[in-house]
């Protein structure tokens, strides 16, 4: 579903992914972990195709939605507008069915976005994704800025759609624990390269991954 | 330049010209450099000034007094004469650095402050907006109009001298100024005025102003349904004002030089010097020469003669033939004199009605340019 | 390494600006002038927009501000010199005066605001009496300082880029300390340069009166060069060529306003002289100079979208960074 | 240090804060957790003066600020990092950080413009405070580069280190621990310890409950702009309104 | 009371043109995040091209729709010029406008020479209880409501609409959410085109028009997006209206020789009192 060979990226002279390898099956979730500046946010952008790779390839089956950092919504929309212009691809214009999923934003649907708190914005950026009916899905920071019951509500979203409808997910996260648990797999990038990668329950296992990125007070 | 294949001639005399190329001022300031150009082909034709070619050196002021002052000093080491900017502000700018280097200087310009106090060095062409304020009183006694409204833009120098020699000689013609009313030249809507006039006893309404608000406020003069007659002053002396008021323009009056109504003067040396200019300009333009080409080219000849007079183009020389100049153009009699710097009289100013599109004297101007005419033989 | 080459160029462009007034002809002498006075003005719109974030579409007011503070004060039998002293006091009170309620805008209002200001004020220099009206002020006296007066244009062009050098100076030493620090952050966030102790609004106000500072003294000078101060010589369309100036030269370096206002003023002049050689036609002058002018700075503005003094120090300094760096 | 009294504020008729009291003591790590959209970064935008309340009274260090712009309570000692980062863009790291120097410095315009001695003591102290804030943060060698370019992270760190450099009395926290990874959230936390035994105080907002409860020697639970628990930690944690409302069962 | 009533209507007829002028403005920045300072040259393009086509013998109708296209193509190629680079910004757009107005300049002098156009419009005029209003400002007043509605209605109602806001409030997310950014901004330039190529059309007749009457036009026009935000159509057209009404009653009312400076003096008070009521934070939560 997502097949990334030997990608390089770069902001002007300096570079950001250098020759990344990389592959999600239909329907898996896999894990993406890594320092800040390693490049993350630079592959989910150029999965989603706002970025041009200066070499490799990237391929994606179906349709790709991105949930990017630092939410991104349309500040001067309202909440509903917001969701259903994530529509735009999958021309479903009618958020019932995100409202349903999150209770919450159905009662700030006429909020413009602007005004939002910082999880209730993320929670629309993540409704915003859902609205075109993704066959696989890049989360740039899932629990960022959500308050912990949000946070297990979305993941068990996110494993549900897995299961339900085979929806692919690459899951960037920093709380690596949250991250083991919903996925199989994962990859740890440094610097702009894949350091490791392997089962989930593996990389927990191995000190160093451990003390990276579960250390900390993760409850 | 190195344009000429010409044999080995003296030196040409070399005329400066400093216009409005862009900016503002642009339709005045083409016009004026076609009809320069046009009178130096003319003189050139007949073999030049003293033996000599005329050559032009023309410059943009860009509208702005700044760049008057640049284009000015990039040529006044080259040149033995300058014709000047038709924007009065470039004009004034420009002025001060003539005087001093002591350059014949011919304006286009019609500000007033340029002859008062006089510079011996700067004349000017136009006729001065006091001198169309006052052929307009003669003529509004002559027809026994004895109240009118009187129309400005506040933000041209030409109408408000016009409008402010109209309030200071309004008496000596007995005439009551009703409504005063200022207007400015981006007004593009002028119901307030028209509703000020009817509301008023004025007999006539005399518009000053240049540029946009002539056709906007004649055509909703139109529009207005006001029975009180419109006078124009001179500056609506073009196709500029003609063309965009096609067939509305029937029936207005309009004030122009003597120039722009050559057609319907006696033959004689007015005429004569007036068909010069207008027969050729109108084949090569294909259109007849607005005020403002009048205006360049009797400056053109105004130099050209003081130059001949001189028999030299020593600065101090032509200052002196200009100062006793006496020359007919195709603006009028100039008579310029150690006091007289403007040279001109209201008597050169006819009074027109549009007929059929074109300009038309009135009866009493007919009478009044055929008296001027016949005067100077 | 940047700050020597920075130096050394700092220092030829010393030499050369000195020089020049020795060796140019009266017509270039007037183009070096008005290009020193509009790199004047430039630095402080640059300063404004480029680091302090607020735009104004009316620096051409403060420009006029000064020149008729000098005229009106030269013409009234003051010494010039106290004329061009004045000429920038007065542009910065009154931008003090008028950026209260100004300033209290952002943004495209406050680009709307000062162009609205200039107009309004151009149009009362218009009608008042003691202005001049319409027509202006004429025979403003030469610049004189004792009994040693500037009759040649060559003094006229030291006083201008002396001028120039000490407004450049001011503003590289204000941009480069904590209040200059303070004005850029502000730019970015009014909300995060206030949590850090920042007074936003009496900022914002200084700097708005420095800016206007530079253009009143830049109007000084005019003025005494021409000798004739209008409102016409103040046209809302020169508050908008700063800003050309400004953003071709590139927002937000000290360099740039100046390689702006040059690059401008030297494009403008070529094309002039281009336009009215003789054998062109009667169209020429205003086609050609309208038509180059307008894709010169179309190209130049979306190949250098930074401006030229960055793209040509960013080309140098891609140089350097490609070595051992990273 | 800090005393709310009945503060509230509403936007177009919806209470986003409503009636909080709570007061801060000198040296106290206050930790304020709640639901999202509960209010709790408006509490702070309150405090620090970027919003005006509706009603209500703050005193911070034993003065009435309520009046005051937030340029002012930030020279009286407040300090904020937002939730959103916010840094300066076309700035480098280190002058970003110099920045937050400005409220306990004085060169103004006329001694930077003439190069006054006044501007070289206060440059030179700004430029070692601004070091030993970056280094404090582990920014250090991050010090030469265009802030706006900085990974999410080390934006986060940036701001913090401005705060720092301004001397705070009081330091306001919004979710500082957001986007940083184990390793950087523990750096964090003892960062957060040592500012403490420092004698700083600290309100804290964070979604990782246990980051609080570690940290915080109280804490405010804020739901619906209302304060429905405040206490020690372990009290908090088992409060069973708070289970409801914001825990769930991930806790 | 008529001669109130008079000032009143021409003035909503004036402001009517001034809002038209802003429509374009307030389309193209709403999804660019550009000032259009080609607005004006899109209204002088269309006014000449009505001169020159009625010149020539084509009807009524005919010459005018022509003319309006001719605009949108104009604002087409303005926006290739602005948005079609990718990483212009809006700041070096707006400077790339200016330059495609002075290009314009040549263009236009190139083909219809230096001097001032007219075209006929609706002749006569109407009596409404005893104020007299010229049929072309009935006209005038007539269009603008109707594209005010429409456009409010688009903007504020279609999907379309939203994407295309969506395009200048975050770009990026645009982008994110699978929005052609760029296409979006040349229908936007488009769309602007058209609209100043309809005041274009409707104002010659009241005015003559030269290559650089855009200038004048563009003054009020900003004046008037710059009250809605470059973004509210509503608004706007309210802003619009203001400056009209104040014009014609400062010439109404004695102050003929400032009326501009009257109306952008109050546009200024308004704006001002306006700004005291919104805090930083507010406008820069994002
Ligand atoms: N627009 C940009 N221009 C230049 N460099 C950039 C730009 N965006 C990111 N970078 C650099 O590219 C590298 C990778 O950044 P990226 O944002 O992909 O990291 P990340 O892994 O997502 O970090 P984080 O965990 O903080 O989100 C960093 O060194 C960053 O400084
Ligand atoms: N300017 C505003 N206009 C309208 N509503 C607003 C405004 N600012 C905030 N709100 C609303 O007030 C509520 C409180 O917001 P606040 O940002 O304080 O929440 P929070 O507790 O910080 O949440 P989070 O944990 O998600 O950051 C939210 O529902 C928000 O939508
Ligand atoms: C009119 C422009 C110069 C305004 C500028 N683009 C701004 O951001 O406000
Ligand atoms: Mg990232
Ligand atoms: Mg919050």
């Amino acid at each position: 579903m997502i097949d990334v060979q030997d990608l390089v990226v770069s902001y002007g002279t300096a570079t950001a992914l250098d020759h990344v390898t990389l592959t999600v099956a239909e329907g898996e979730m896999v894990a993406l972990l890594g320092p800040n500046g390693a490049g993350k946010s630079t592959l989910a952008n150029t999965l989603a195709g706002l970025l041009k790779p200066a070499s490799g390839t990237v391929r994606v089956g179906g349709r790709l939605a991105l949930i990017p950092e630092g939410r991104q919504l349309f500040p001067d929309l309202s909440v509903a507008d917001n969701l259903a212009l994530g529509g735009w691809r999958s021309g479903q214009r009618d958020p019932s069915p995100v409202y349903e999923l999150l209770p919450r934003l159905a009662e700030l649907s006429s909020r413009r976005a602007a005004v939002l708190s910082g999880g209730e914005q993320q929670m629309v950026a993540f409704g915003r994704a859902m609205m075109s009916r993704p066959d696989a899905l890049v989360v740039d920071e899932l629990s960022l800025g959500l308050a912990p019951n949000v946070t297990a509500d979305l993941a068990g979203h996110l494993a549900e759609l897995n299961r339900t409808r085979g929806l692919t997910v690459l899951l960037i996260e920093q709380n690596a624990r949250l991250a083991f648990e919903l996925c199989r797999r994962a990859y740890v990038l440094e610097s702009g390269r894949v350091v490791t990668e392997g089962e989930s329950a593996e990389l927990a296992g191995d000190p160093r991954v451990a003390s990276a990125y579960l250390g900390g007070a993760i409850t | 330049g190195g344009g000429g294949g010409s044999s080995g001639q003296a030196d040409p005399i070399k005329v400066g010209l400093i216009v409005s190329l862009t900016g503002n001022y642009t339709p005045l300031g083409s016009e004026d450099k076609k009809a320069v150009e046009l009178a130096v082909e003319q003189v050139n034709a007949q073999g030049g000034l003293l033996g000599r070619k005329v050559e032009l050196v023309t410059r943009d002021d860009k509208t702005a007094p700044d760049q008057g002052i640049v284009a000015y000093n990039q040529i006044k080491g080259e040149i033995d004469a300058l014709i000047g900017p038709v924007f009065s502000n470039s004009a004034l700018a420009v002025e001060p650095l003539a005087q001093r280097d002591k350059m014949p200087y011919l304006s286009l310009a019609p500000a007033q402050e340029q002859v008062e106090p006089i510079k011996s060095y700067i004349f000017v062409t136009p006729a001065l907006s006091s001198m169309y304020a006052e052929r307009y009183l003669q003529y509004i006694q002559a027809e026994g109009i004895r109240t009118i409204a009187v129309a400005w833009d506040s933000k041209s120098a030409y109408s408000v001298s016009g409008h402010e020699s109209m309030v200071e000689l309004a008496p000596k013609y007995g005439v009551t100024i009703a409504v005063d009313e200022p207007y400015e030249t981006t007004t593009s809507d002028f119901s307030a005025m028209f509703t000020h006039v009817r509301d008023s006893r004025a007999e006539a309404l005399v518009f000053w102003g240049s540029g946009a608000p002539g056709v906007t406020a004649a055509k909703q003069y139109v529009a207005s349904g006001l029975k009180t007659p419109l006078f124009l002053t001179a500056s609506q002396a073009s196709k500029l004002w003609l063309e965009p008021m096609g067939a509305q323009a029937e029936g207005m009056t309009v004030q122009s030089a003597i120039g722009v109504v050559g057609d319907h003067l006696p033959e004689g040396k007015q005429k004569q010097v007036i068909d010069q200019m207008a027969g050729p300009y109108e084949q090569k333009h294909g259109y007849p020469p607005p005020q403002f080409a009048q205006d360049g080219y009797s400056a053109s000849l105004l130099l050209f003669e003081a130059v001949r007079k001189a028999n030299s183009t020593d600065k101090t020389k032509v200052q002196q033939a200009l100062e006793s100049m006496d020359l007919i153009t195709p603006n009028g009699r100039f008579r310029y004199s150690a006091t007289d710097h403007s040279g001109l009289s209201p008597e050169f100013i006819s009074v027109n009605t549009v007929k059929n599109g074109r300009f038309v004297p009135t009866e009493w101007a007919k009478e009044q340019l055929t008296k001027t005419v016949n005067a100077q033989g | 390494m940047t700050r020597r080459l920075g130096l050394a160029a700092g220092l030829l462009v010393a030499v050369v600006t000195l020089a020049l007034p020795a060796v140019l002809d009266d017509s270039a002498l007037a183009v070096y002038i008005l290009l020193g006075l509009a790199a004047m003005v430039t630095v402080g719109v640059s300063l404004l927009m480029g680091y302090a974030g607020q735009v104004s579409l009316g620096q051409g007011a403060f420009y006029a501000i000064g020149a008729y503070t000098a005229a009106l004060l030269a013409l009234s039998g003051a010494p010039p010199l106290a004329g061009l002293v004045a000429a920038p006091v007065a542009a910065a009170l009154s931008a003090l005066v008028i950026g209260v309620p100004l300033l209290r805008l952002r943004g495209h209002h406050l680009a709307f605001a000062t162009l609205a200001m200039q107009l309004i004020l151009l149009s009362l220099a218009g009608q008042l009496e003691f202005t001049g009206g319409d027509i202006g002020l004429q025979g403003i006296p030469q610049f004189a300082v004792g009994s040693f007066e500037a009759t040649n244009a060559s003094v006229y062009a030291y006083l201008t880029w002396a001028g120039l050098a000490l407004v450049m100076l001011v503003t590289h030493n204000v941009i480069t300390s904590r209040p200059g620090r303070a004005l850029r952050a502000l730019a970015t966030s009014e909300t995060a340069a206030a949590s850090s102790g920042i007074p936003v609004g009496r900022y914002k106000l200084v700097v708005f009166a420095l800016s206007a500072t530079f253009a009143g003294l830049a109007g000084g000078i005019y003025c005494f060069y021409t000798g004739y101060v209008a409102p016409g010589s103040f046209p809302v369309l020169i508050s908008i060529q700063y800003i050309v100036m400004a953003v071709v030269g590139g927002l937000g370096t000290i360099w740039g306003a100046v390689v702006g206002a040059t690059a401008i003023t030297l494009l403008v002049q070529g094309l002039d002289l281009l336009a009215s050689l003789p054998g062109m036609p009667t169209y020429a002058p205003s086609v050609l100079s309208y038509a180059v002018y307008a894709l010169v700075l179309i190209v130049v503005v979306l190949f250098m979208p930074h401006g030229l003094v960055p793209a040509v120090s960013g080309r140098l300094s891609r140089k350097r960074a490609r070595s051992p760096y990273r | 240090m800090l005393t709310v009294t009945g503060l509230s504020r509403s936007f177009g008729g919806v209470y986003a804060v409503r009636d909080v009291s709570l007061s801060v003591a000198d040296g106290e790590v206050c930790g304020v957790i709640g639901p999202n959209g509960a209010g709790k970064s408006t509490l702070f935008n309150l405090i620090t003066g970027h919003l005006a309340a509706d009603q209500g009274r703050i005193s911070f260090l034993g003065q009435r600020v309520d009046r005051l712009p937030p340029h002012r309570r930030a020279r009286l000692g407040m300090s904020i990092v937002f939730q959103a980062a916010r840094v300066f863009r076309g700035m480098t790291v280190e002058e970003n950080v110099m920045v937050g120097a400005h409220g306990h410095t004085r060169a103004g315009f006329v001694s930077a413009a003439l190069r006054l001695p006044r501007h070289r003591a206060d440059e030179r102290e700004i430029a070692a405070e601004a070091a030993a804030a970056l280094e404090r943060v582990g920014l250090a060698e991050w010090a030469d580069r265009p802030a706006d370019r900085l990974p999410i992270g080390q934006q986060r760190a940036l701001q913090l280190a401005r705060a720092l450099c301004a001397r705070p009395r009081l330091l306001l926290l919004d979710e500082p621990a957001s986007g940083l990874r184990g390793e950087e959230r523990e750096r964090l936390a003892a960062l957060v310890e040592e500012l403490r035994a420092g004698g700083l105080t600290i309100l804290l907002i964070e979604h990782d409950v246990a980051f609080v409860t570690r940290l915080a020697d109280r804490v405010v639970v804020l739901d619906l702009g209302q304060v429905i628990a405040d206490g020690p930690p372990a009290e908090v944690r088992a409060d069973p309104l708070v289970l409801a409302a914001y825990l769930g069962q991930a806790s | 009371m008529s001669a109130f009533l008079t000032y009143l209507l021409n003035g909503l007829a004036v402001g009517s043109a001034i809002a038209l002028i802003a429509s374009g403005l307030v389309v193209i920045h709403r999804v660019t995040g550009v000032v259009n300072f080609a607005q004006g040259t899109f209204a002088v393009v269309a006014g000449l091209c009505t001169s020159s086509l009625l010149g020539l013998g084509f009807p009524h109708g005919v010459s005018e729709v022509a003319a309006v296209l001719a605009a949108a193509l104009a604002g087409l190629l303005t926006g290739l010029a602005a948005v079609g680079r990718p990483g212009t910004t809006p700041l070096s757009a707006l400077i790339v406008t200016l330059g495609v107005g002075v290009l314009a300049y040549a263009v236009e002098i190139v083909l219809w020479g230096d001097q001032p156009r007219s075209a006929p419009g609706l002749a006569g005029s109407v009596t409404l209880a005893g104020a007299r209003i010229q049929t072309q400002h009935l006209l005038v007043i007539g269009v603008a409501a109707a594209t005010f509605v429409l456009l409010a209605l688009f903007f504020g109602r279609t999907y379309l609409g939203k994407a295309l806001t969506a395009c200048a409030s975050n770009p990026y997310a645009a982008r994110v959410v699978g929005i052609d950014t760029r296409r979006m901004g040349l229908l936007a330039f488009a769309l602007g085109g058209l609209l100043g190529g309809i005041a274009g059309v409707l104002v010659t007749p009241l005015r003559p028009i030269s290559f650089d009457t855009d200038v004048t036009l563009i003054v009020n026009g900003f004046a008037a997006a710059v009250f809605g935000a470059l973004t509210r159509p509503v608004v706007t057209l309210i802003g619009a209206l203001l400056l009209g009404v104040a014009e014609t009653m400062a010439a109404g009312y004695g102050y003929g020789s400032h009326q501009l400076e009257v109306a952008l003096g109050l546009m200024l008070v308004v704006m001002i009192v306006q700004a005291g009521r919104r805090s930083a934070i507010s406008q820069e939560t994002a």
